[in-house]
């Protein structure tokens, strides 16, 4: 059977637990296994390690669409020191499956964007389980000007299952609106880091992502559909979507090697999930990196230089 | 006085078309009847109508050259980048043998077809999608001659008009498919800056990523009737929403309404008001 | 009673009828009274003459409103060689209180908008009575930029009672349609001209002309509020239409002194309603007259003095 | 760690604001009970309060002097253009005299006052408009100090803060008063061409051609909770439609549900969160 759900952590936490129950034991009955037991919690130290560095592409997957899995609003409170969420597209309606602001990162104000899936019940219904409706692509937009009007460096989190497939969204664009906001995206006069920090889905999830620099975490994906639906249209089998994660090339170190995207966190042992600080400092200093880098670039060449990261992608042109 | 009078004209007047070499393009496999009203189609009426069933102008999928031979003048096609076609990059199962049986049916090497051409005595870039082809799934190749196409067209200062089908990305090249809508609309976005025309034309179907970049991102986006036309494809979100869509979702006289169209045209119109727009556009007719 | 017809032109056509009766009569009877009868239909003819050149303001009102008063489809008709109508805002719905498109005059291409509120029963109720909805500003806005890509220059024609008042309106951003519209229109790089061919009541007029050229027909009108909403707001008093038709300057011989227009076409006895095409066409003279004029300007120059025009509306400094 | 909780502050954080000479700011006329709740209303207690209900927090008019005091760091605030006053263009019956009516009851030349300030220690020019004065109607003089302030701001480069009120155009001084929407537009405009920040703050109620023109065209939108913010008047919509409206209709939050709104700020929250704008916009603050 395929796993929908990565146990790993909840196993180990398990034999954790038991192996100090056993400590326990051994020192109600005076009986010294010290040393055993320190080698025994070395031993397991091991494995969780090794199995964090070797997860297979479907468990970075679960991994991504974890519960735990920390979102844009975790960064986001973690990197600046204020923060002024914005609203609406002024079209139609405010989307709350991205969140939108501003944020003062290091003394720097940037305008941060990011898909946001939510922790609770009432969160993950109030933001549509983060998959977006077209007017959460507008209010990209209409931030992405003011970003430029500003000159102020644009931050994204990717973090979406994709873009919803619904009536309303169909009605009111939702092609439409993610194709604009490429072309947004791709030739504003700013700087533009894209965090892909969970589960990168399809167009809903690329429409954030074409940045200067596209950073992964190391257990989040990127891919134009998700395992299932490969599996499933491709070869009439929703149990080859071990397989499919695989092939799909989904993982950070696969689309690194492809070239598609430019860095990988590498992230502690127990994953984001487990260690968010330690994650988060990570993806601070991944920041101002690139940033320092990208400030001093000339807008016009900002974006030439945009221009041709994503003109060159399978191309037979090498420029 | 007007020349607008589409959707209202009758499908004979088809004769006044160029042929060229459209003969010659049987290749589309032909059902024996219309799939819209069920009547019985003969080949010979299917060709004569650029298949278009004669009863209820149900319009059925035309290929490439076909397509090419309704709009381009007779002999005015000249193809570039014909020789491009596709890899297995990232060794998915299974696409090598699509790949092949796809080029095989369809004698293509890819799912466009691209070169110059001219309507009306217009000179334009005109690039045109097969759905025989792998339902004219956009891959590293599609995206390549598209934005080829559309840097062609900067190039000459001449309209690029994309006649567009798809399924949406090629799922067996995996991000690299994707990363072909941020590579098409960044083309696409340099067209514009260079004040070039392009007008994209939605046949049925068009759908995913490829209607999510370069085929929303015309000047002017016209489509043919009843051409089904969406991001998600209308099974899934049956699946999602759990109840059965109305009939005309998704179709194209439910985008344009919705806004998301310039013009819905018939195909026995389709090269007389491409002329037209390329006209008003300020258009060389040598 | 404040009359709520513009009925002269019908009273005058009975008239008309009992004379040619009488002449009928006259001949079956073998009494010659053609004489007199010329003088009477020269009499009347000159009292019809008369009586449009001093049409009381609220008389305008009621002419600009008539059902045979000509629309933009009219003119668009008359002037162009061809035109192809363009739908949609690629936001929500394709607005068709307002008619968008391409049309070619002269040989030149021209971005044509205008409201459009029908003749038929059928009609009136496809075309919202002439009142848009934000769908309908944004058409405008999305066809404004592509004048600017093209270079193409912006004809408007100008007749609706206002945007329209409703739920979804309101919902979907009126207001910030409207004001999008307004500076859409000051900036666009390209010549504007607008005519004001039938009644332009409120911002849902004003949208469609920030003309670098406001032209308006001698029997149209153009006003912040409808006389009846003066009267009814500021008087409580319903009747005060007629004083407050005078009182507001909304005729464009008023509007002239007021400098606020830059020309009116004088329409032919009877009015644009009786004489379309002789209307028409010197509609025609003006629209080439001002672009030949504005054609020839760089668009810098374009814009600031159409920033200037605007600025200097009720302003203290002269610039 | 996060400076954003707006909208969960009781109100009697109000103690912390500078007072300046608020006090001196007694015009509003002071109803007797609340609006809303119907608690009695001390006069001190709204002063106190700057008008906002203790018991309910419905936020009352409040006058353009105590919104100044509200808003700006105690004694930095200059006016300018004082002196300018409107006058009866058109000869329109009885605009004298309600003109007269509105100086004598409120104290103002016309029904905005606008002027240079500091708000905690950032520099911006501000405007005030006064539903006091004929429901802050926008004629000439108050189209003119909206361009005025407008151009300061990029002449000084300093963000532009426009705390609004309006019933819309002012109906006495007929198209000249409709032009100043295009005059106000085009001067914000320009605003933007600058790389101005310009933060616009809608007060109850905000409607007609103020709202269709320089109030909706800010970077960003803010408005007070529950204000009353639609072009059209909810009675006019409701005659039109022939039924009653929902109580929240066109009020803030439904605004900022619909996405015209980036923020709803109570009024005891807005100069810190006017400040925090100011800062994440590069304001100086000296
Ligand atoms: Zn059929
Ligand atoms: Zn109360």
């Amino acid at each position: 059977m395929t796993k929908r759900q990565f146990d790993f952590e909840n196993q180990y936490q398990i034999m954790k637990q038991k192996v100090e129950d056993l400590m326990e034991e051994s020192r109600i009955h005076n009986i010294d296994l010290s040393e055993e037991i320190a080698l025994l919690e070395n031993k397991m130290a091991r494995i969780r390690e090794s199995k964090y560095k070797n997860l297979s592409p479907w468990e970075r997957v679960l991994l991504s669409r974890s519960l735990d899995r920390p979102g844009a609003e975790d960064y986001i409170g973690f990197l600046c020191s204020e923060w002024i969420e914005l609203h609406g597209d002024r079209l139609f309606g405010d989307d709350q499956a991205i969140i939108a602001g501003l944020g003062m990162f290091h003394g720097m104000p940037l305008t941060i964007v990011g898909h946001r899936k939510g922790k609770t019940t009432n969160q993950k219904l109030q933001y549509n389980f983060g998959m977006p409706h077209p007017e959460g692509f507008r209010k990209v937009m209409r931030l992405l000007k003011q970003a430029e009007k500003f000159r102020r460096p644009v931050l994204s989190f990717v973090d979406t299952s994709g873009a919803f497939p619904g009536i309303g969204a169909e009605e009111r664009g939702q092609a439409s609106a993610i194709a604009e906001t490429l072309m947004a995206m791709v030739s504003v006069k700013v700087p533009v880091i894209s965090i892909v920090s969970g589960e990168g889905g399809s167009g809903g999830a690329l429409a954030l992502a074409v940045g200067d620099r596209i950073v992964m975490l190391s257990n989040s994906v990127f891919s134009v559909a998700s395992p299932e639906t490969c599996s499933s249209i491709l070869f009439k089998d929703a149990a080859r979507v071990e397989d499919m994660a695989e092939a799909s090339k989904l993982t950070a170190a696969d689309l690194l090697e492809l070239e598609l995207i430019d860095e990988i966190i590498e992230e502690p042992v127990g994953g984001a999930n487990q260690d968010f600080e330690n994650t988060a400092r990570l993806v601070e200093e991944s920041i101002l990196k690139h940033l320092r880098d990208l400030n001093d670039k000339e807008p016009d060449i900002l974006v030439q230089e945009r221009f041709i990261k994503y003109r060159r992608i399978g191309s037979i042109i090498q420029p | 006085m007007f020349g607008n009078n589409i959707g209202k004209t009758k499908y004979h007047e088809v004769s006044n078309f160029v042929r060229g070499d459209y003969e010659k393009g049987r290749e589309s496999g032909s059902p024996k009847m219309c799939p819209s009203c069920k009547a019985p189609l003969a080949e010979q009426d299917l060709i004569q109508n650029f298949r278009v069933c004669p009863k209820c102008q149900h319009h059925l999928s035309l290929g490439a050259w076909e397509r090419i031979s309704l709009l381009a003048d007779e002999e005015t096609f000249r193809e570039f980048n014909g020789d491009l076609s596709s890899y297995n990059r990232l060794h998915f199962p299974d696409y090598d043998e699509k790949l092949e049986r796809a080029q095989r049916e369809s004698g293509l090497p890819e799912a466009i077809v691209t070169g110059t051409a001219y309507i009306e005595g217009y000179q334009v870039v005109l690039g045109v999608m097969d759905s025989r082809f792998m339902m004219s799934s956009m891959g590293a190749i599609v995206g390549e001659k598209i934005c080829l196409a559309a840097e062609r067209a900067i190039e000459l200062k001449w309209p690029l008009i994309m006649v567009v089908a798809s399924g949406g990305a090629r799922m067996q090249e995996g991000m690299v498919s994707l990363m072909q809508m941020a590579k098409t609309s960044a083309a696409i976005e340099r067209l514009h800056q260079a004040g070039v025309l392009y007008v994209s034309v939605l046949t049925n179907p068009t759908t995913g990523g490829v209607l999510a970049s370069f085929a929303s991102l015309a000047d002017i986006v016209v489509a043919e009737p009843r051409a089904l036309i969406g991001f998600t494809g209308p099974r899934v979100i049956e699946q999602t929403i759990k109840h059965k869509l109305p009939d005309n979702f998704q179709k194209a006289e439910f985008l344009l309404q919705h806004g998301m169209l310039d013009l819905v045209v018939d195909r026995a119109r389709l090269k007389e008001n491409l002329a037209q727009l390329l006209r008003m556009h300020g258009g060389r007719n040598d």
